[in-house]
């Protein structure tokens, strides 16, 4: 079982109060080739060598139990992501969409929800979901073909998948207005609400609509855009030449750009977002700057619209690896720790990948269930002929072996 | 309790019981606030339950329904309306893809209890995209439900029923009925949602219609009854998803004829589906092949001729006669 | 007939040519109710008192002839609309979007294009379609019901009026592609497309989308929105928090806002962004802030939900009495001018009325003709019934009369 | 010149061949550029034509159609694909208020060139929102026409048809079938884009499928004559809108019998209308109601159970003894 799950990261943005000296922006981030306006300002407090900066703004104090905790989520979900993606290829799942080289991005704005909050997805937050205490299965039953995601969504606070892209931030923009509404905004137990996309998205109506809604209804929402820098294969510049962060600001809210692998900034970032938002100062929008480092699924091929050199810059910004050498450097942890880590998340993949595979298939009549809450008696009479022609066609069918000794 | 009204306001009584009958009803939409919405639907719900009830939206029916899912998934039952027929397709994809389907993807864990009203149909002398009859795309969308009001008593029940339901529901209104005026009695609504309603009992042919074409349906077998003595047994369906249509059937053994009747264009209409079905239920009992009059399959005519597009009494009135002709 | 259309007013926003001292921006715009976050910079060249101001980046040249001609125009566009909303009144017409107090925004724009330029409009640019030539009857067959607006949309270098909130906008967007595709821009001959639409048509997603493709693409088009500060019964509040021509930004290209009450400031904007475009610069937003002085259409009872002092207030600042003004106080024309004008547009008018009354109504069998440019035969069949049925209807009629006398 | 290829090659050599005639065709889509599609049908196509001619657009659908519309306003004959049928709803204004519409509104002077590509259907083990088959929508809208293949011969065929067509076309694409062979003759096509196509000559029962299930219903009646020597007669339907029905009518005075099979839900699909037309025009011929073989009104399932969601040949067989049980 899966329920080994980290205790909340629950370090509060302490928001400028430990104002470090501003230091000049680190080189972390090299001119990235997906962007056509250079635009070199964006939260950073963890540079790719693991050296741990501060920021004028968004300035952080973490323990070191905090430190582990989101090194450990990272470790953990990317492990769990690399044995469904080998399931997937060992036929397993239909198809699998990985998270790989998003983990900061997704863990570091995971552990900034507050209990209450409730998260809108799309269909590659497997990193959240481990945060928001969902068994990692759940997800795996969608891409199995087994259920379309089973999971509770009022109880995880945290919706469905959404494959159509960019239809969940509108449900998101309605979910935060409700909260308003609820009058559950205003102090520290008020309710935020957090909805992922991705570069593509943003060049749906969908999601400028819900900027629009968002804006106008001054809504407790944080748009968390994740730049991976490509919608399957097109680069982001197709989607925006602007960066996106800035759009938000033509709508009347604050957008910023955090650097997505670095679980500390976009932490910090979602934290202060979320904050806001739960304190009535309305929406934001968070681009988090990050790299899809494998394909776009399982079906995808890469290496038909990018090249090595682009990958291999990127592994250098890695999350997880600059996450390993602060704490190396921090001495914050010992090898040992690394090593229980990697066999505590083997374990963990060890599991899944059992109880994967005895995940049963659902019934076929059970494509008649669910369609309404009060049913439908035209509903029920497909179903009976349903059901009647199975029936006819078991019974013939086990005649048939019978005469045939066929295994049907 | 009788009261006699028109339809539009036994809708904006429906909705107003509605509201006082459950706070979490939510109305939404573009100028329902202040103006009460173009047809008056909404008129005085804002001043009575306050904007945060009855909230204009942006221009955006994407965003209506989209909004509407979210606030369902927060426990609201939102009653969008989109303004007219034509206006509702930017809003397809939530609908169809969206609030249709939430229900079977969660396993049945989140119902989204959203009813979209929409004015339907032509007649009014408007220009394009604001007489349309979109109701087959939703009944031909699974996780939808359908319906059509033709009088004020059931414009004032069949609302409730549609708000009170946890089924995603598209509420056609027929516009150019709006100011037609019928009693309501307000104490009891005596149909569920779903029934299809004989309305007028007789033995040579059955007429099926629901929504603006009902009257039409009425006024030809008053007109049958005096031109010829043909007396036209006439059905009400009330739900065009899903259909209900035991009473049709049984009709239809009874006279042996029918004649459906609907303003959408005739080509992967509902009368298709309906002529199928009676075709196989009422195989041995049907004297002529079913008749649908019905628009035709052409975009919605310029104001000038849409009399010429819909369907009308002299129209069905023929097509009972073709009837006789097998 | 409404041949004597004005010749194009020929002038060059010479771009700073002229460059006057730069004055204070002027009174002229009082702090509007339609706008959150007051911002009190934008383009005006004609005080609502007459007064005509130089700006530092939109300076114009007018001739007195030119000065003349705009004037024309407004007086012109003004009074035909009138009399459509008169005729509708009177039941001929089945509605009518007037475009009252908006003459000076579609004047001033529609005069900045050139002859090859392509325009994208709503369903109120009476004004625009003017500037193009058009027989003003035109779009008042769509509203009487007779067609769905009948002129050549190709020659008129005008397309169809559009219904459906935005959806032009993607239209616009596509040709100008096109233009680009064709290698139609980067010289004085370069073609441009204006796409128009209004401040409630910025909330829906394909304006959006527009942009989106507009930035992507590089586009030679200008959105122009007129924000007349309604959606129907709906401040632009409920569309947008911040100004809409803000929102350009966020997308990667400029956006400005102007008096769109100033026919000459609306001229020189929209000159600039078209030459600007059909020189290969891109797209650019236009926000023409100006206001619906009228009901949204004659459908519409407008004082169900705004005050009587805010349509006075902005009845000081109309379009045609500051042109007036000028006029006067510089003495450009005398007081005959105004007479012999006001006769020429009355005469037009009266045109107008005898020949909309004149206009025929369609067969109605012409429903089956236009739908598909290859036909089908199915449809054929549909007709073929339809005209049976006629003619047996009629031929029963012809006897039902015959016999009781009626008249059908 | 008969070549041998899968369903996807045919797409693609149909497309080059239409760029190639044309200069003003152009692709336009997600993902069609570099990667050549998804499924690849637009494979080297970018490399060979450019970026000018084969354009990755941003991601949204409603942009795709509505910048198509207005490229085909200037002169240009784009095809779009969208990428699964799930996604073709965010557009679905576009098509039907604008694209279908835009030449009766201009009343016969502006013609729109567009070809919407949507490859369709289930069985290929994808999640939700990939497997739709959303034919009826656009078959029900007035303005549109409506094709699938069946063959690499017709893929070949029928896309540049549509292409040369002037009439806005929704291309449906056998997604399941991309893979599967057949020959081509590339020097003729035959048949017309809208014509029926009879594709096995039987007796004793007639079987009508379009696109994906048009190998089914082969293979039912090659199974029936093994089975028990029924010999069905399958029409390929080739066009569901317009309906090219007479080879139908034809057949069915001959059979007496009629099965129609498609993977879309029941209520409202293209199958009640085409039920609807043969019990009239047959009405004398049919020996038993016209029996619907399709998907159910339920959201698309899991993929582990699509199988049993599809029609396949089991179920075809079983309507064809039922259709001899009356
Ligand atoms: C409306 C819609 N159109 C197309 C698709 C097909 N599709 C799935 S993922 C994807 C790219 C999404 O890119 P992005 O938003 O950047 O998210 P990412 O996959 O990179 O996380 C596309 C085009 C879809 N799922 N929904
Ligand atoms: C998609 C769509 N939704 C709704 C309508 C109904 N409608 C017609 S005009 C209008 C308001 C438009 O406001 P705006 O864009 O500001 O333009 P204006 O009328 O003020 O010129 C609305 C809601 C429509 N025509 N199309
Ligand atoms: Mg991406
Ligand atoms: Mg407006």
């Amino acid at each position: 079982m899966a329920k080994a799950n980290a205790a909340r990261a629950g370090s509060r943005a302490s928001s400028g109060a430990k104002r470090a000296p501003t230091r000049a922006k680190s080189g972390g981030r090299s001119a990235a080739k997906g962007e056509v306006r250079h635009d070199p300002e964006f939260v950073q407090l963890l540079t790719p060598e693991g050296e741990r900066i501060e920021h004028p703004e968004y300035s952080v104090d973490f323990t070191d139990e905090e430190y582990r905790g989101l090194y450990r989520d990272l470790v953990i979900v990317r492990r769990l992501d690399a044995e469904a993606t080998a399931l997937q290829r060992q036929g397993e799942l239909g198809i699998w969409a990985s998270l790989l080289g998003q983990e900061a991005a997704q863990i570091g704005s995971g552990r900034a929800l507050a209990t209450q909050d409730m998260v809108f997805p799309t269909y590659r937050e497997h990193g959240v979901l481990w945060c928001r205490g969902i068994d990692p299965i759940m997800p795996l039953g969608l891409f199995r073909g087994v259920d379309f995601g089973g999971w509770d969504s009022r109880a995880a606070k945290m919706q469905m998948y959404t494959v159509v892209i960019g239809a969940q931030t509108l449900h998101a923009t309605g979910y935060a207005m409700g909260i308003a509404k609820d009058g559950k905004v205003g102090g520290d137990d008020g309710e935020a609400v957090i909805a992922y996309f991705g570069d593509g998205a943003t060049s749906e109506g969908d999601v400028n609509e819900s900027f629009v809604w968002a804006s106008v209804f001054n809504t407790p929402i944080v748009f968390f855009c994740q730049n991976n820098q490509y919608a399957i294969s097109e680069p982001v510049e197709r989607q925006a030449r602007a960066p996106i962060y800035r759009r938000a600001n033509g709508y009347g809210f604050p957008g910023l750009r955090v650097d997505g692998n670095d679980v500390l900034a976009s932490y910090a970032v979602t934290r202060r977002a979320l904050d806001a938002a739960r304190h009535g100062e309305g929406p934001s929008l968070i681009e988090a700057y990050t790299y899809r480092m494998g394909a776009h699924t399982t079906s995808d091929d890469p290496t038909r619209y990018r090249i090595a050199s682009e990958v291999e810059a990127w592994q250098q910004k890695d999350p997880i690896l600059r996450m390993r050498r602060f704490l190396e450097q921090q001495k914050i942890v010992d090898s040992a720790y690394f090593e229980g880590l990697e066999s505590e998340a083997d374990e963990l993949a060890v599991d899944l990948r059992a109880r994967v595979l005895a995940l049963p298939d659902p019934a076929p009549a059970s494509m008649f269930d669910n369609v309404y809450p009060h049913g439908s008696a035209a509903l029920a009479e497909q179903r009976e002929q349903f059901a009647a022609y199975h029936a006819g066609f078991e019974a013939s069918t086990v005649e048939a072996s019978t005469v045939e000794g066929g295994d049907h | 309790m009788a009261e006699t009204m028109t339809i539009g306001k036994a809708l904006n009584s429906g909705l107003r019981r509605a509201m006082e009958d459950d706070s979490k009803v939510l109305l939404m939409g573009e100028d329902i606030g202040k103006l009460g919405g173009v047809f008056r639907i909404t008129d005085a719900l804002q001043k009575d339950f306050g904007e945060d009830r009855v909230i204009d939206t942006p221009l955006a029916e994407s965003g209506i329904v989209g909004t509407a899912i979210g606030l369902a998934l927060r426990g609201y039952r939102p009653v969008c309306e989109i303004q007219f027929d034509g206006f509702v397709f930017p809003a397809f994809d939530q609908i169809v893809t969206q609030l249709a389907k939430m229900f079977a993807r969660s396993g049945g864990r989140v119902a989204l209890p959203v009813v979209i009203r929409i004015p339907f149909g032509g007649g009014i002398g408007a220009v394009e995209h604001h007489s349309e009859s979109p109701e087959a795309y939703f009944a031909h969308t699974p996780g939808l439900k359908v319906v059509s009001c033709a009088t004020p008593h059931d414009a004032y029940w069949m609302i409730q029923q549609a708000v009170a339901s946890d089924d995603p529901i598209i509420f056609m209104e027929p516009k150019r009925r709006y100011w037609e005026k019928g009693e309501v009695d307000t104490s009891r609504s005596l149909l569920p949602l779903h029934a299809s309603h004989l309305l007028r009992e007789g033995t040579d042919c059955t007429v099926v219609a629901y929504g603006p074409m009902v009257r039409v349906a009425v006024d030809a077998a008053t007109a049958a009854a005096e031109d010829n003595g043909r007396q036209l047994e006439v059905i009400d369906l009330r739900s065009v998803s899903p259909l209900d249509l035991k009473p049709v059937y049984e009709s239809v053994r009874k006279t042996g004829r029918l004649v459906i009747v609907h303003e959408a264009p005739l080509t992967g209409s509902i009368s298709g589906e309906i002529a199928s079905k009676v075709a196989g239920e009422c195989f041995y009992s049907l004297e002529a092949p079913v008749m649908r009059v019905t628009g035709f399959d052409v975009p919605y005519p310029p104001a000038r001729i849409e009399e010429e597009y819909l369907p009308d009494l002299d129209r069905v009135l023929d097509a009972v006669d073709r009837t006789f002709t097998f």
